[in-house]
């Protein structure tokens, strides 16, 4: 976990490359008129950013390398509960068994809740209600979801993706 | 070597209208609200992915297809903040989350 | 099959519209009407009017829906039923109707070669967009500069709509000091900052809506899009930021003197080119003396019109949006 | 192909429909009004690409990136609003 002034400058400069790379992709022309703009809206936005407090934000610069294999794995996990949730809603039964779970969040810092709570929600299935203090309240549409989550292998993995 | 990505893209584009179509289905027929968040849970995550990657293969390497990776990344980045701001103000609202048989399962 | 699709989300449309009018709560209004924004958006889009439906968006996506609840917060929720006089607005009603599809009767096809519309201006301006300006976007050319009077005109619309909310709501000094009647109503005001999922979400993706405004700003000779748009696009950015750590906070990191510089800023910047128009020789709002080529000054004059549309209807849109807001708190 | 997706994309955008129109709570229409959102950023990208206008897909991504606005705006409201009537309700007694 970078802090201070060090990870201020490393974040302030990842957003900029990022802004500068949105900018390329968005644009397509490369005349240099509209890179100066470019430039010019990149260096506005980096400003905003600034005043509006983005760099107070703290993550670990290494879970950006370790994201592609989290987003693999979510999307496996994606694909299984969505094809479990279409076969539910296709049966004619309905068999749900709506349940409310609570339980700790394994990530300390914001930035992992968030990335745990979101990909709760991702997965149909399971919505998160509420985060608060370090504690998700998840509701799942059957109880095998809910027993499935409570294993805890979505906070292993992203406990996992934000360490240092 | 083309006709096997437009094969692909085609079986992932069908399979995104199933998605889609199944999730609608959802919201419609569920019994309570933080139910059929499920059901719009599906046609958000599985639906969209299917669909742009879909169409994403069809695009080629272009700039066109960039900006469908930038509509992913936006979508599967907000399409979860939105749930969650819905479920949480119906719970602040005093909407009960359900007839939750099972009860509250405390870890 | 376009006509399909048309005809199809036109339906759904009406439906809506008619929801709307019936539905006595008025945040379910709110939010068919949000429906309604995207139908209208998509339709748009099918009739190919790219331009049209990016403004659509822009505005229908966040800043209707916020403005919506905002003036919600200071009213009632529900409708007061009116009883009398049903059946005269009705008859009224249909009876407008039947003249207004009688008259369709006459209305050419749609996309028909000879409509009397396309045998006007506008293959002129298709002709000679790509001699006279030189940018591929049709629409941005008509609205920049074949009709850039009318521009002129919204503009100012737009900036008077401004002026006209913030004296009907009243704007106060200093507008963020907390109220006098204790905390409770300060944290009222201050937004999503407990919910954690917004908040990083939110703030992460401002910087990239506010760019992607400007990118709409400076690619509107190029593809859809253009000042009103990107004005509409970064006010929703600011917004969403107001709603996240509170209007206070947005008033700070964008202050009311930069809004009001913003408005009236940008609608001189307009006029100023035409200015500089007639001072250059041309007659007003006639970008082609601004530089030695007259296409390339055709091409500077709408870059910086397009600037001060977006400087203007961005003021305008967070100054409306703040005025709101501080009624309700007080 | 594109059609019978935005086919599929159309049906399901009336079913949302049907689920704003009957409800039965405000939260009900607010996602059917969610879901309406994210097929119409899918509608517009297949459409762009039925057209061949890649060019058009500026337009999905705006409603990508701003589309949750509005959702934000209603949980700040519900938020504010639930505060004052606790205050209101202290205030009267």
């Amino acid at each position: 976990m970078l802090s201070g002034m060090k990870g201020y400058w490393y974040r302030f400069a990842a957003l900029l490359l990022l802004l500068i790379a949105a900018w390329l992709l968005w644009s397509g022309i490369y005349t240099p008129l509209l890179l100066g703009l470019g430039a010019l809206s990149c260096v506005l936005c980096l400003y905003l950013a600034h005043r509006i407090g983005f760099f107070v934000e703290l993550f670990s610069a290494r879970a950006i390398l370790r994201l592609p294999r989290y987003w693999a794995w979510l999307l496996l996990e994606v694909v299984k509960s969505s094809l479990d949730v279409a076969r539910i809603i296709l049966n004619r039964k309905l068999p749900i068994s709506p349940t409310v779970i609570e339980f700790d969040a394994a990530p300390d810092e914001p930035v992992g809740q968030v990335v745990l709570g979101n990909s709760i929600t991702l997965s149909p299935g399971t919505v998160t209600l509420d985060v608060h203090n370090g504690r998700l309240r998840v509701h799942c549409l059957t109880r095998e979801v809910a027993d499935a989550l409570l294993s805890g292998e979505f906070n292993r993995r992203a406990a996992e993706l934000m360490k240092d | 070597m083309q006709s096997a990505v437009d094969v692909l893209s085609w079986i992932l584009l069908a399979a995104g209208g199933a998605f889609v179509f199944v999730g609608g289905l959802g919201a419609l027929r569920l019994p309570d609200f933080y139910t059929r968040m499920h059901a719009a849970s599906l046609t958000d995550g599985m639906g969209t992915i299917l669909i742009l990657v879909g169409i994403m293969l069809q695009a080629g390497w272009s700039l066109a297809a960039i900006k469908l990776i930038a509509i992913l990344v936006c979508l599967l980045l907000t399409s979860p903040t939105a749930s969650y701001a819905l479920a949480n103000a119906a719970l602040l609202s005093g909407v009960e989350p359900g007839n939750s048989r099972a009860g509250k399962a405390e870890n | 099959m376009v006509i399909l699709f048309a005809v199809f989300l036109l339906t759904l449309l009406a439906l809506t519209a008619v929801a709307i009018v019936r539905t006595e709560n008025l945040f379910v209004a709110v939010m068919l009407t949000g429906i309604f924004s995207l139908l209208m958006a998509a339709n748009f889009f099918v009739l190919d009017a790219a331009d049209v439906a990016l403004t659509e968006a822009a505005v229908g996506a966040g800043i209707s829906t916020v403005l919506f609840l905002g003036a919600l917060a200071l009213t009632a929720e529900h409708e007061r039923s009116v009883v009398s006089g049903r059946w005269l607005s009705m008859g009224i009603v249909v009876v407008t109707t039947l003249i207004l599809i009688y008259a369709t009767f006459d209305k050419p096809r749609l996309g028909d070669p000879r409509a009397p519309v396309h045998q006007h201006v506008a293959p002129w301006y298709l002709d000679q967009t790509p001699e006279l300006i030189g940018i591929p976007n049709v629409v941005t050319a008509v609205l920049g500069s074949f009709r850039g009077y009318d521009t002129l005109g919204e503009v100012f619309v737009v900036v008077t709509a401004c002026i006209g909310v913030l004296f009907i709501l009243g704007v106060r000094r200093g507008g963020y000091s907390p109220s006098p009647d204790g905390d409770r109503l300060t944290t009222a005001g201050s937004g999503l900052r407990h919910h954690l999922i917004p908040k990083v979400v939110g703030r992460l993706l401002i910087p990239f809506i506010v760019l992607f405004g400007l990118y709409v700003l400076f690619h509107g000779e190029y593809g859809p899009g253009g000042g009103f748009q990107a004005g509409a696009i970064i006010a929703t950015g600011i917004i969403l930021y107001a709603l996240l750590d509170g209007e206070a906070q947005a008033l700070k990191a964008v202050p009311r003197p930069v809004l009001m510089g913003m408005v009236v800023g940008g609608a001189t910047l307009y006029g100023a080119v035409g200015v500089a128009g007639i001072a250059l020789g041309g007659s007003f709002l006639d970008y082609s003396v601004l530089a030695d080529d007259p296409v390339k000054g055709q091409q500077l004059g709408i870059l910086i019109i397009e600037v001060g549309v977006g400087l203007a209807v961005c003021g305008s849109l967070l100054s409306i949006f703040h005025a709101f807001a501080a009624r309700g708190r007080h | 192909m594109y059609l019978v997706v935005s086919i599929a994309i159309l049906i399901t955008m009336a079913l949302a429909l049907v689920r704003a129109l009957l409800g039965p709570s405000v939260y009900d229409r607010m996602l059917a009004v969610n879901m309406f959102g994210t097929k119409t950023v899918l509608l517009l990208s297949v459409i762009a690409f039925l057209y061949g206008r890649p060019d058009f897909l500026d337009l999905a991504l705006a409603y990508a990136l701003i589309n949750f606005v509005g959702v934000l705006a209603v949980l700040e409201f519900f938020q504010s609003r639930s505060i004052r009537r606790a205050a209101d309700r202290v205030d009267g007694g």
